[in-house]
């Protein structure tokens, strides 16, 4: 357990209002200087079902959740063990519960005796429009030592369409939720760091993110077919591509939105669209048809718990096999997972960048707990690599679309370009387009195709490495966040441990984890997958050395800082 | 090359590339390019500025033989590549071409939604009632007692699928019927789908001589249609509750407005979008 | 190139007629006795283009092609220069030419010492209903010493309903045929093996034994959509499942028909498609379906030339990927290979049965070089393991379709069933099939559906492992052929080699590979796949020796069994 | 448990599961699945002979609400489960359920051959105008100028998909419109449906109270079809040419023969087919 950090939890049912208090402390902590992460978990209904809210606030930058929680506040206890088991308590969390919701249910009785109940309703009814949800906000903010102002300004500008009147009232709440707490155990935050200036750092979900990050690399037409979790990107995009001189349109379906995406793209124009597991699954034909006629896109792929529908609210690695290999005869292509909230900007970007680049597809591997998760990151720098393609410029004697050029490259022509004329095409073809069976053309197309991948200079942004030392930790996506919080620990604890994070999957670059791994004699290899997908695909493409350990968990239960941890120090 | 930029008077022949067609002697589809490089003629568009999308059948190996630009696509999914294309490059025509398999079994529901949004591009099915190019299946629009295939030895036994219904049903702007058998009557229709704004569909008789040979009779039988092109749909929908699936002329021209996002910007820089989740 | 066979080729445009007039020859070789494989190759015309027959006759069991061709008879030549890379000639390979068809093209130069020209044409013109190829057919017959009785009974049997005066016709060209041959060096056929009695062997394409292997497995519900090379499965399954009680429709694309079968089976009905790669690809999020929701399908994908549209008449064996790991989330399935034209028959009874047994989708990976080819096979016996779907026999309390029992397999209930009532879910759930998200039944369930696959006792089936040796060649599928050929060639050098094909490639069965690897210390690895998608999936997988070689060559060419000798041969 | 054999008199509760649904309070689907356990009780169906099939949405979670077999499978391909499963098992009653979104923008296709083929199954579609399930936004059916879902701020602003019309289009069998405001209507409705053999389909009106509120005034805006139901494709054309989207009834009935393949065997053993073969 970080003790940079405080975790709480906020639950409650029906319109009890907890996303929204959740959301007004986050915004708090950050203007007041903290980093910090939440996350959402909720029932199955479609509405005003139960549902916790996940806050961790922190001196240092986190993107993911600790081992436990410190705090639990419920609104009230209905269908509250739906959540216990995404919800780690450790022997000294405070619990606090309305004093008219009825006893602490069973499956908390184990932490009872740091169990506490607050009037929170009867405050509410007290006041004029008050909510139970605010004054419990004001408990929350007291209990971690959140200033009362910042929080008061987070809920003005939350309220902001509401009026006057309810502004005033919530910040009446909050003022007495944070009276109501002076009696309560305090479980007082380390200090912020020292401010910032503003822009400097970003309030932001991983699925925002992922939106900006497309149209920095220059995507202007997005394809939409609407798919939790994945939708966000979308409705954030359907605005912001506006703005910029693009357009978002809905499809009717993932096998016309990827297609609307090719053929703008064949038009020139970067494009890119959003899905999730049972969606790529549906593009994998077309985005073979990509691969042969070489256009470029990008297609994010919000993973979620499968196989088939799934669980569709919650997080998991397992369309890793899908994204890699799920495409018919041998094609190529790229595939990316974002590391991290805020590297789901600068993953989307490259991603945009290489496949304009390599005039290929690529796949952007992020998933629900990326996604639909809110942070404060680091504003990202304003890089230079927005995607380009390498066009036609001189019309040569006859130009030839598919030139087997040295990068394997070859210059695109782009509709309306006088003489450039040519038919994108899926059968095989010669170097001018013409479909073609010869075993010397499919030869040459099938090693252009892929030499153009593998001998592109990457440069360092394959991967992420830290660390040097004999145990390394590799790992990829989303669980990045409790790998490196579990290797900071270790090196608290002095011990030196190896991370290798991978951006980068496909194409597979042996040469790089060689070096990566350069004196590395024993590797974990982490991953959110029951069936050791990346496991796998690391023992299909890499040399590893002799002695490989795992910790391949489904979902939808996150994997913790501590069973890393753990499972590095039971090597021992 | 001539790029059709230099030349103003260009013909057809030059909207033609040196791709040899794979088709069978005989087959309806030559007369379908036939009129369509008369059609660009017709129209003196810059063979740059226009694509020509196809998906897969014997008629969607059509943009190979043309010296425009083209994608040839995969099964089925000609329209939304068509549709993509065209938004993001309003200048550009887009003519989409396949066959009666791509465009109403696999790609049925391209087609309906197609229609509906009513993007200005130009679909032109070659229409043979079978699937040629896979040797002979049947289509949506074969007979149901077509007992030739072996797939459905005894006729596919259901009711086939009227694609100018459906067109009309789902909202398509301009619906008309050709006949291969008359490359210039095809290619003045032509003329006239591309110049309508929005969703325009043609379906062009075009006989697959190998695998429904009875077909060749269809330039016997094809007859211009009896009465004058409608703007209303209630009438077009009477004309083709009669229809013999025969007559060739244009059916119905609506005035629904395209589908068109207008593509100009309001901010230069995607960073300043970061300002909205700036603390 | 082997000694007890010979190899011809037969080429010519248009209507000539070398199909025909090779299946003649083909099933004349057969009823004498003889074993004989014969595939085609054909031009990108629809109808009409030029073709080229490729027929080999052997004293032996042969199911692939030879290395190089001892006779090439063209009507024709034109466009001949597509066919030179299919058809390796050797110094002493002999020409045959009609006199009027123009001289030897450019491209066999090489070979104009052994060039003869033959007035086959004129021949024709001056008998009755004279036909070139028919006259060609005798100089074949006569050239390789096939027996002029048999030919003009396969003749007879071919033109059954031409009428008698073409069966006449026919059998007066093929005579004359013969006598014009005489002067020509002769290519003369070992003796033909004793001959068998009537049933004993079949003569078949790998399509049509596919169709009967999957109703000897007791499918009866097939669903359509037709798809180069796939088609001839469907077409022969149309009017065989219905004299069996089933049906066969036509559907509107591959997501129908995928979905048609897992409908049909849940029903109770066994059920199976085939498709090729593009259509496998649009069914993988239904086979996720099948896969959470336990319904048995079998999907047979005769792999083609990718990627996208690839080459459509040619085979390639680069879908192996996407079968194994194209679904998206954690979702075990059955992923299998017929090792030749004849095990088409058994791998895809098999795939039946092991569907049914396990209630989970079952990928069948054939090619269009087994698909396609026709060949002489053994008649399969036949075989117990009709499928048997464990079905629910007592109601219990509380009937939980997907309990989880030791095995991993819950017993079925089947509409109609009374009391059996469940609905069949692709969304995560609990044993009773009610959704959940929770990570206890999401766990169990997964795990459930994995040990259900990689616990069942697949016998020997897995592989066909040959040979005692230190050196191994591991493949699969059509490739085992010409791999099998290459290691007969080295034991009669007398050299031992061991032989791994697989037959069943998922689940992965590390501890049955162990076991056939003990003692290896090198293997070579031969696949039809440019980018080497079976050796990474050995690497995956298994523990390799340390030194391992691959042979990895795209289509569309076949891997000559000489190609595998002298890469083995290299290695001393 | 009761499984419907031993006692003859069902009741609508005998065909409901003890699952809750997940659905909104208020929410249209609640009667419709009154209305179904209604219908199958006025039936007397054996719930052991009863299939019911969807998709994925709000509206296709109703299989697991209900005491008979069920199948929830993917987005779009509710049909095609419900085909494949009839054509092999007649003997059972087969109900297709689900959403607009689900049947007429993914599962478009499938609706369109469904009504072509004609399988002897009945499928009845919650139309909410909406996608419930991914939180409000455009479905096929949604007003071109329908401005509250984040993806089409501006609305889809295309033309609406009309459920009925692409039914009769396409050779549906049976086509009726009901309320979700009146279950006995919808059972009454439902029950015809089932009886006629052919695909049968029903649009039922059922609002989503979450994101499209204004639906709950359909209740007062839905009134009875003026015309009687006709068998007459024509007649039934013409109604809808006229329709307001909002009368409720059976618009028409067709005699169009089910597609059902004889399933029965003349071979008793698959081996005798090697006969074709042997050498
Ligand atoms: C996904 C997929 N399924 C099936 C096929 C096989 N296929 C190729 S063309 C074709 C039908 C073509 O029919 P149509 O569109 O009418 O064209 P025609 O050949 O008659 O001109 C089919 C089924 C394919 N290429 N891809
Ligand atoms: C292949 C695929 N794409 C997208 C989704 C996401 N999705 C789930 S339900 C739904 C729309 C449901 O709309 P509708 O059928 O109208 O049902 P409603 O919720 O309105 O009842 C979508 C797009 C999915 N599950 N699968
Ligand atoms: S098969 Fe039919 S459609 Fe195809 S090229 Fe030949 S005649 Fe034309
Ligand atoms: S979101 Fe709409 S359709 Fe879904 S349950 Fe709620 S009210 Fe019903
Ligand atoms: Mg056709
Ligand atoms: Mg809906």
């Amino acid at each position: 357990m970080s003790t940079d950090s405080v975790s709480i939890a906020f639950a409650g049912s029906g319109g009890a209002g907890v996303l929204t208090a959740g959301n007004v402390l986050l915004e708090a902590a950050a203007s007041a200087g903290w980093y910090a992460y939440l996350s959402r978990s909720a029932g199955p209904q479609i509405r005003g079902g139960e549902s916790v809210t996940l806050l961790r606030v922190s001196r240092n930058r986190v993107e993911s959740h600790d081992d436990d929680f410190r705090l639990l506040l419920a609104i009230d206890w209905r269908n509250f063990e739906r959540f216990v088991a995404e919800l780690p308590l450790s022997g000294d969390s405070l619990l606090i519960g309305d004093a008219e919701a009825g006893p602490l249910p069973e499956c908390l009785a184990a932490y009872a005796a740091r169990y506490c109940e607050l009037p929170l309703k009867r405050i509410a009814k007290g006041m004029s429009q008050g909510r139970p949800n605010m004054v419990a906000l004001g408990v929350l903010a007291a209990a971690i030592g959140i200033p009362c102002d910042k929080v008061t300004e987070a809920l003005a500008h939350t309220l902001r369409d509401k009026g006057q009147a309810a502004m005033d009232a919530g910040a009446a709440c909050v003022t007495a939720g944070m009276e109501c707490a002076r009696e309560l155990p305090l479980i007082k935050l380390p200090a912020a760091p020292a401010p910032r200036a503003h822009g400097e750092r970003l309030l932001i979900t991983g699925n925002e993110a992922t939106g900006l990050g497309a149209v920095r690399g220059g995507v202007r037409f997005v394809s939409a077919y609407p798919i939790t979790p994945a939708t966000e990107i979308l409705e954030w995009l359907a605005p912001s591509v506006d703005r910029l001189g693009g357009t978002l349109v809905q499809a009717e379906d993932e096998l016309a939105s990827v297609n609307q995406a090719i053929g703008a793209s064949f038009g020139g124009t970067p494009s890119l669209t959003a899905t999730s597991g049972p969606g790529l699954a549906l593009m994998l034909e077309s985005i073979g048809l990509a691969v042969a006629a070489e256009v470029p896109i990008v297609v994010v792929d919000v993973m979620r718990g499968g196989p088939s529908t799934g669980i569709p609210t919650k997080s998991e690695q397992a369309d890793l096999g899908m994204a890699l290999y799920g495409l018919h005869g041998d094609a190529p292509h790229l595939v990316l997972a974002p590391l991290s909230v805020a590297d789901c900007l600068f993953t989307t970007q490259w991603a945009v960048h290489l496949a304009e680049a390599l005039q290929t597809p690529a796949i952007v591997l992020s998933d629900q707990s990326l996604g639909q998760s809110r942070a404060v990151i680091e504003r990202p720098a304003d890089l230079a690599f927005i995607g380009r393609r390498q066009t036609l410029e001189d019309i040569g004697e006859r130009y030839a679309r598919y030139a087997v050029t040295t990068s394997g490259v070859s210059p695109m022509a782009i509709p309306g370009m006088p003489g450039g004329q040519y038919t994108a095409e899926g059968l095989e073809h010669s170097e001018a387009g013409t479909p073609s069976g010869s075993a010397a053309d499919h030869a040459a197309q099938l090693q252009k195709r892929r030499r153009k991948l593998t001998d592109f200079d990457y440069g360092t942004h394959w991967a992420e490495i830290e660390g040097e030392a004999t145990t390394a930790v590799i790992t990829w996506g989303s669980t990045t966040g409790p790998v490196r919080e579990a290797l900071n620990r270790r090196a608290v604890a002095g011990w030196a441990t190896r991370m290798v994070a991978m951006r980068l999957l496909a194409p597979a670059r042996p040469d790089a984890m060689r070096q990566a791994l350069d004196g590395v004699e024993r590797v974990l290899i982490v991953e959110q997958c029951e069936g050791g997908q990346f496991h796998h695909y690391l023992r299909a493409h890499y040399d590893l050395p002799a002695e490989v350990r795992t910790l391949c968990k489904p979902g939808p239960l996150p994997i913790r800082p501590q069973e890393v941890y753990t499972r590095i120090e039971d090597w021992h | 090359m001539d790029n059709g930029i230099a030349n103003p008077a260009l013909s057809a022949r030059d909207y033609k590339s040196s791709v040899k067609p794979v088709w069978c002697p005989g087959c309806g589809d030559f007369s379908v390019l036939s009129a369509i490089t008369k059609t660009f003629a017709e129209l003196q568009l810059d063979p740059a500025q226009v694509a020509v999308i196809s998906g897969i059948g014997c008629s969607s190996r059509i943009p190979a033989y043309l010296n425009t630009y083209g994608f040839h696509g995969v099964h089925g999914r000609a329209l939304p590549l068509g549709v993509g294309l065209k938004v993001a490059r309003p200048d550009l025509t887009v003519l989409v071409t396949g066959g009666d398999g791509d465009g109403f079994s696999i790609g049925g529901n391209h087609f309906l939604h197609a229609c509906r949004r009513n993007v200005d591009i130009t679909y032109l099915v070659m229409d043979n009632q079978v699937y040629g190019m896979t040797k002979g299946q049947a289509s949506p629009t074969t007979a149901p007692d077509w007992a030739l295939s072996k797939l459905t030895p005894e006729g596919p036994g259901i009711n086939p699928f009227y694609p100018l219904v459906i067109a009309l049903a789902s909202g398509a702007n301009f619906i008309a019927r050709a006949s291969s058998s008359d490359p210039n009557g095809t290619a003045r229709m032509l003329v006239d789908a591309i110049r309508h704004p929005g969703f325009s569909f043609i379906q062009v008789l075009s006989p697959c001589v190998t695998f429904q040979p009875e077909q060749r009779e269809w330039k016997k039988l094809v007859h211009p249609a009896p009465v004058e092109a409608t703007s209303d749909p209630a009438k077009a929908a009477r004309r083709l509750m009669t229809d013999d699936n025969l007559f060739v002329g244009v059916l119905y021209q609506g005035t629904r407005k395209p589908f068109q996002p207008c593509l100009e910007a309001d901010l230069e820089h995607a960073a300043e979008l970061d300002e909205a989740f700036a603390i």
